[in-house]
């Protein structure tokens, strides 16, 4: 009944290749709006630059709102909107789809997490130069929470892995999958554990080039 | 009316309720264009936050703020932007960029104004070489020292040459060679680009050197405010002249005054330089930029004519809005009578303070007195040798500034 | 595994009997345990969302007796683990069947399709046999319980599949052409299980494999309790709630216990043989 | 079929209980851990306080190695040690133990993230008083941070309450269960809605809670 | 020996190859214990980073550093604890904690030290009410001015009262009359209580009155070191003279001479006032204290001797480490022959600048030249309004600190 690796050998590339594809376009997608959830959220808090009380709150409910549904069932929920954009609802399309946007969510929350300590004094050096406040949050903002950001993504690329994982609930591929359909579910602990190794090394690898930016980005 | 910054009434509450902070408390005051304001007053009296409200970065609470003829507490961000971007701005804690080089941070306003990228470069050369910097240039401020940091803050603040620099404790953080270029250069773009400077300052070298006007400020108000020269040489309110008298350091305090006396046992007076003070009346001798009267030939003028010898022993005389100021603490040997009529002489044209002799001093203390008000008893600053040295009880330093 | 030392009291000691199920919140468990209770047995119900984890937990004694499988999958498990779990009774078999939103016979299924099928082992295997059975597909070597949607011969098929989640399957009827949707599923999913299009045959010997069972432990097949609990399943009032909850399509079936390990020793056999 | 809310009342109402008792003990004990190994991956980094290139990496790679593991894969790699530990692999203790130490490990790196941008002149200052590292950690480091870390432990918070959806998958139970299996599972929108619903109060309770804290800690 | 503080050779190197900074460079320097030790030099000359070697938050990259007979660089955290808790510091960018309150922040090292709660309580109270901030207790970092943090820096470094104090621009950020009472209270606890002080500074405030000893820093390297006056008196090296004669401002700057000029046509010199310059010989008076030779009176005596009068016109005579020292710029009127010798008899006893008359300038600068060493050309930091004002080409300023 276990197949051999000549058999899974070529799924499990192909699954590498439907992660990193996956992955690559859920932490650009929602990487982005993520980024522009989370700079709102920051920026829109009471006495900061863009402080908007509706906005603010509005956002903020709705990032909680999405974020906390089981992510299968969320993927369901979006279901039709998925079908209206993706025009399907299974395969790994749609799963990029609800991850994007659940990825959206996540990250907002990282976002403001990293620029709260940001040092309100060089925001003001940036307003007294008449920058415009868009420019501010993406020359001044950003950059002076770039170290703690990179850890965010970093943080953030590793938990978007992770959701990946289900993406079999609704035909789609990847590595996740690969290890539960073919390792886990069939208690192959070879193919789990070799699955598992492949993840880990791709997130080692990303992990260790975070830290390097991270390092980079800090300037001490 | 030719004031490019005028507050009306201008008002800054911080916090409310019991611990609220009138920061800035109903300030008026008009800075004209090309002129150079200072701004002094104790650690805590507003100063800061007064200047703050001329780019509004903090909204008055009440009152207006009218710069180059708009008042910027009613604008709206996309207005104030255009205000803001002819006001240069150099912070008291620097606000550097921790993620750009100096290079970049000094570059950022050009960017902002959209300066082209190779005229960027030109400009951030030449600043960098200004301030010193130069082999700096792609450093991260992490790196750098306190005067390193806050010459960054510097070349940032006049990178686009604005007609307005608002500068809080600019050189603060600079040795005094360098304090003198930087100021050199502030004067400069005052007298020919005409440049309106707002200085906060508590170096006195500064004021000194570049102030036209100052005000004074204590508890969030300005208490006194006008001609440098005139606010230095007659401070009217009380801590305007503790204020000036601490600054000028021209006279003796009362430790120097018991090691003074140790060395010089006679008669000791303070003597006031101030122009203007003209002793007699033949004896002034004016010219184009104001009377020399009150300066030292007067004092040894009225020693020759009272055959009164005299020993210079403290004190100093420099210039105030290039107007010489200051005062000299001289030892006097000769007769009683003579000296009383040298002193009586003296005082018809100028201030005199007189600290009797060793053993039996008129009073302890004259760093407090300025302008021939009566002696009163030292506020306490010197040394007290007797008191617990970590204890404080006796010799709080005074809150001078903060508002309630 | 499967020693039975670590297994806790059966029930008198007034420890409670506990079971595995997939799907505890179905109304016929309820009505069992309601009728359990009546003759003194004290069941807990233990409710697993995933197939994977009611067997090692059965094995290692944290569970009684667990019935969420059929025997395909339990002899899967047996193989790959090396255990000897063992059918104690049956309950049911539900046919797997086809369904669309968009066709409405088999015929009616055009060329280059896409089929959403479970993507669990067995049900994902026998899902593809439904299809070939159906002259949908092709399955290199005739296929057999194993097979994977990688078998499928391309050239010779007329459709593709899409392995999703056994629950999923009817969601994804919005976007595909047809799904072999789980007997679970169908009426929950507000289908009626006469517009199945096509669905595999209950009653042949081919579908013996799917034989829903009770297990236990090896060597616990003759425990009273357990063999009480068998039977109380096939009271008319829990068989009846079973088979409202199936849409009417579970065929119940009560092979005796040997049986049944009898069907179970030749698939694990044949998968031995594969392996 | 749809059981009515007289049923389902009280599991929901049960559901509520078991996902609280599941999440507190999960972010106390997960929570505390992640603190510690945060810490520890920050401090030990080059140029910190406790700069430790062994413990850094040794830190840095099992934190990478545990979290990308799909969870429920997880759940049963450890399940010899939850065995050893819990004395059982199913129930909400099982997933509890599971949950925690994964936890830990994404704790870790929020934490690690949130310290990051620390003034080091702060540290400095404690340094020169003559503060143990130990102690400089526990009342400055920790302190300095706070505003970002409340941030980060709310959002651990509503990620702990995600992960608990996946208990079932060992016999637990909980809302996010609670919705699977009586509302997902079953086309039963209603009862998906009404404990998403219940689930999202309870995130946006502690989000509320979060943010005034987070305010609260500030000080600007 | 009682030093308590020995450098030897020690070096400090950031970052490695071609960007390398040698912020200290093999420094070799002995602090006594006991003595106020001040350190100048211009900014990025390595001050903060030498006496962050002291309590080891850097470690010398080379070179000994040892500290109550323990040489820091090799002791292990723990044991660095224990120097660490005698030895307060005041750092220059302040390094509060901003999520404690100002008594939180000061309470501190109380807290560190293991005081009791009640303890704490008493001491922060004092320590708040010296630096006059009882007040602002219970404010956040974030709501004081820079002065006020500074003065939290301040209470927080001498809370535990520790025997060795090391003060990183301790007083940049404050007014004058607080600076005083700041500078008075380290004077006390350094007489009282023995308590060393290393003091950074660019203050001449600072040195002049509390200062010992002085160490001038340039790249890196001490360059000049010794007893406060002497080294203000009579710098030695090019460096020292350019920062003592900017530091002090007792003598006209190019600008300021031009309007002096303007004022005064007659011949003007300029006359270093020095204790132990004795003019002549029978004319120096001798007290216990020191000398008062080469102050004021000698110049008058001298006047009166040649029979030249004179106007003092600028300078200053202020007390370093408690003894007189400065200059006076003096316009002189009378016969030419008369002034020569006059100038001549004064130069036999002490340092004499002949400024020349307003017509024929013997030379344009006095500023940077300090102990009758040839005139030398300006470097530059006076205005010349014929520049390209905001192009700084021709004035930069010089990079005096900053090591490689
Ligand atoms: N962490 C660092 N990395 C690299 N270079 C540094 C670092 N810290 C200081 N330097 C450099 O070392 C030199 C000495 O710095 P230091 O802070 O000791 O100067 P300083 O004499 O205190 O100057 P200031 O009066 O401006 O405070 C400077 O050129 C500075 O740029
Ligand atoms: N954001 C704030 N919130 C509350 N109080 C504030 C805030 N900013 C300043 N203050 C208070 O307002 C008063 C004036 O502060 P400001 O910074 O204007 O003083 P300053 O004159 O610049 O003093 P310094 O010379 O010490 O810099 C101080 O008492 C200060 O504590
Ligand atoms: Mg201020
Ligand atoms: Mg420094």
């Amino acid at each position: 009944m276990n197949r051999d690796w000549s058999t899974l050998g070529p799924i499990l590339l192909e699954s590498v290749r439907e992660t990193l594809y996956m992955v690559s376009i859920t932490i650009g997608v929602g990487g982005f709006l993520g980024l522009v959830f989370g700079v709102l959220l920051y920026a829109t808090r009471k006495g900061n630059l863009l402080q908007n009380a509706v906005v603010f709150t509005v956002l903020n409910v709705a990032v909680n709102i999405v974020r906390p549904i089981p992510f299968i069932i969320f993927i369901t929920a979006v279901g039709p909107l998925t079908l209206a954009t993706i025009g399907t609802t299974i395969g790994n399309n749609a799963v990029i789809f609800a991850m994007s946007i659940m990825a959206a969510f996540v990250t907002a929350r990282i976002v403001e997490q990293n620029l709260v300590a940001t040092d309100p004094g060089v925001i003001e050096a940036a307003r007294a130069m008449g920058a415009s406040r868009l420019r501010i949050i993406v020359t001044v903002l950003i950059p002076e929470a770039l170290a703690p950001l990179i850890l965010g993504y970093t943080f953030l690329l590793i938990g978007i892995i992770d959701m990946s994982a289900l993406a079999g609930y609704v035909g789609g591929g990847g590595l996740g999958n690969f290890a539960i359909v073919y390792g886990y579910q069939r208690f192959n602990w070879e193919v789990t554990f070799v699955t598992v190794l492949v993840i880990i090394a791709i997130v080692q690898l990303a992990q260790l080039l975070g830290n390097w930016f991270a390092r980079k980005a800090l300037h001490r | 009316m030719t004031s490019v910054i005028s507050f009306r009434d201008a008002t800054k509450v911080f916090g409310g309720g019991p611990d609220a902070v009138r920061a800035v408390d109903s300030v008026t005051l008009d800075i004209a264009r090309g002129e150079i304001f200072g701004v002094i007053g104790y650690s805590g009296a507003g100063k800061s936050t007064l200047v703050r409200l001329i780019n509004a970065l903090e909204t008055a609470t009440s009152g207006q703020v009218i710069v180059d003829g708009q008042d910027v507490t009613t604008l709206r961000e996309a207005e104030l932007r255009k205000v803001r971007a002819g006001i240069g701005m150099i912070f008291q804690q620097f606000n550097l960029m921790n993620s750009r080089t100096v290079a970049g941070n000094v570059g950022y306003p050009l960017k902002v104004a959209g300066w082209s990228k190779q005229d960027r470069r030109r400009r951030v050369g030449e600043l960098l070489e200004f301030v010193g910097l130069t082999d700096k240039a792609r450093s991260y401020p992490a790196k750098l020292s306190g005067g390193q940091k806050q010459r960054v803050g510097i070349a940032r603040a006049l990178a686009t040459s604005p007609s307005i620099l608002l500068a809080d404790e600019a050189t603060s953080a600079l040795d005094p060679d360098t304090t003198q270029d930087v100021l050199a250069l502030l004067r400069r773009v005052n007298r020919e680009l005409g440049v309106t400077i707002v200085v906060i300052t508590h170096e006195m070298d500064v004021v000194r050197s570049i102030a036209h006007r100052v005000a004074v400020m204590e508890h969030g108000k300005v208490i006194e405010h006008g001609r440098a020269y005139d606010v230095f040489a007659a401070p009217r309110e009380r801590a305007t002249q503790r204020f000036v008298a601490s600054t000028l350091q021209d006279r003796p305090s009362p430790d120097v005054l018991d090691r003074l006396r140790h060395r010089h046992p006679g008669r000791m007076i303070t003597v006031t330089v101030r122009e203007g003070d003209g002793y007699g009346t033949g004896d002034s001798r004016v010219d184009g930029v104001g009377g020399s009267g009150g300066s030292g030939v007067d004092v040894l003028a009225a020693l020759r004519r009272h055959g009164v010898d005299g020993t210079i022993v403290f004190g100093g005389i420099t210039e105030i809005d290039e107007r010489p100021f200051g005062s000299l603490t001289v030892e006097l040997t000769g007769d009683d009578a003579a000296i009383d009529a040298l002193i009586a002489d003296l005082r018809r044209a100028t201030d005199v303070h007189d600290l009797g002799i060793g053993d039996a001093p008129s009073d302890r203390t004259t760093a407090d007195v300025v302008g021939g008000s009566p002696p009163e008893a030292s506020t306490g600053e010197g040394d007290e040798p007797d008191a617990d040295p970590y204890g404080f009880a006796m010799d709080a330093i005074r809150r001078h500034g903060g508002p309630r | 595994g499967g020693d039975g030392d670590t297994a806790v009291a059966s029930g008198e000691s007034g420890d409670p009997i506990k079971i595995g199920v997939v799907g505890a919140s179905e109304d016929y468990w309820k009505i069992f345990t309601d009728l359990a209770a009546e003759e003194g047995i004290d069941v807990e119900l233990v409710n697993f969302t995933d197939y994977t984890q009611p067997n090692p937990a059965l094995s290692q004694g944290q569970l009684d007796l667990n019935q969420f499988q059929h025997l395909q999958y339990l002899a899967a498990y047996n193989v790959a683990n090396d255990d000897d779990l063992t059918p104690i009774g049956a309950t049911a078999i539900y046919p797997l069947a086809l369904y669309s939103k968009e066709h409405a016979s088999l015929e009616d299924i055009p060329e280059g399709a896409e089929i959403a099928i479970p993507n669990d082992e067995t049900n994902q295997a026998r899902a593809l046999l439904v299809l070939q059975d159906a002259g949908l597909l092709t399955l290199e070597n005739g296929g057999d319980s194993t097979s994977l949607p990688s078998d499928i011969v391309a050239e010779e098929s007329k459709v593709t599949v899409t392995p999703v989640a056994a629950e999923q399957t009817a969601v994804a009827l919005n976007s595909v052409d047809a799904s072999i949707i789980n007997n679970d599923f169908v009426a929950d999913a507000g289908l009626e299980p006469e517009d199945a299009l096509y669905q595999d045959q209950a009653d042949s010997p081919a579908a013996r494999p799917y034989i829903n069972v009770w297990v236990a432990r090896s060597g616990e097949e003759d425990n009273e309790t357990f063999q009480r609990l068998v039977e109380l399943y096939h009271t008319a009032e829990v068989e009846e709630a079973s088979s409202q909850a199936s849409g009417g399509t579970a065929v119940f079936t009560d092979n005796p216990a040997d049986e049944l390990q009898g069907i179970l020793d030749e698939i694990e056999g044949n998968l031995a043989a594969q392996g």
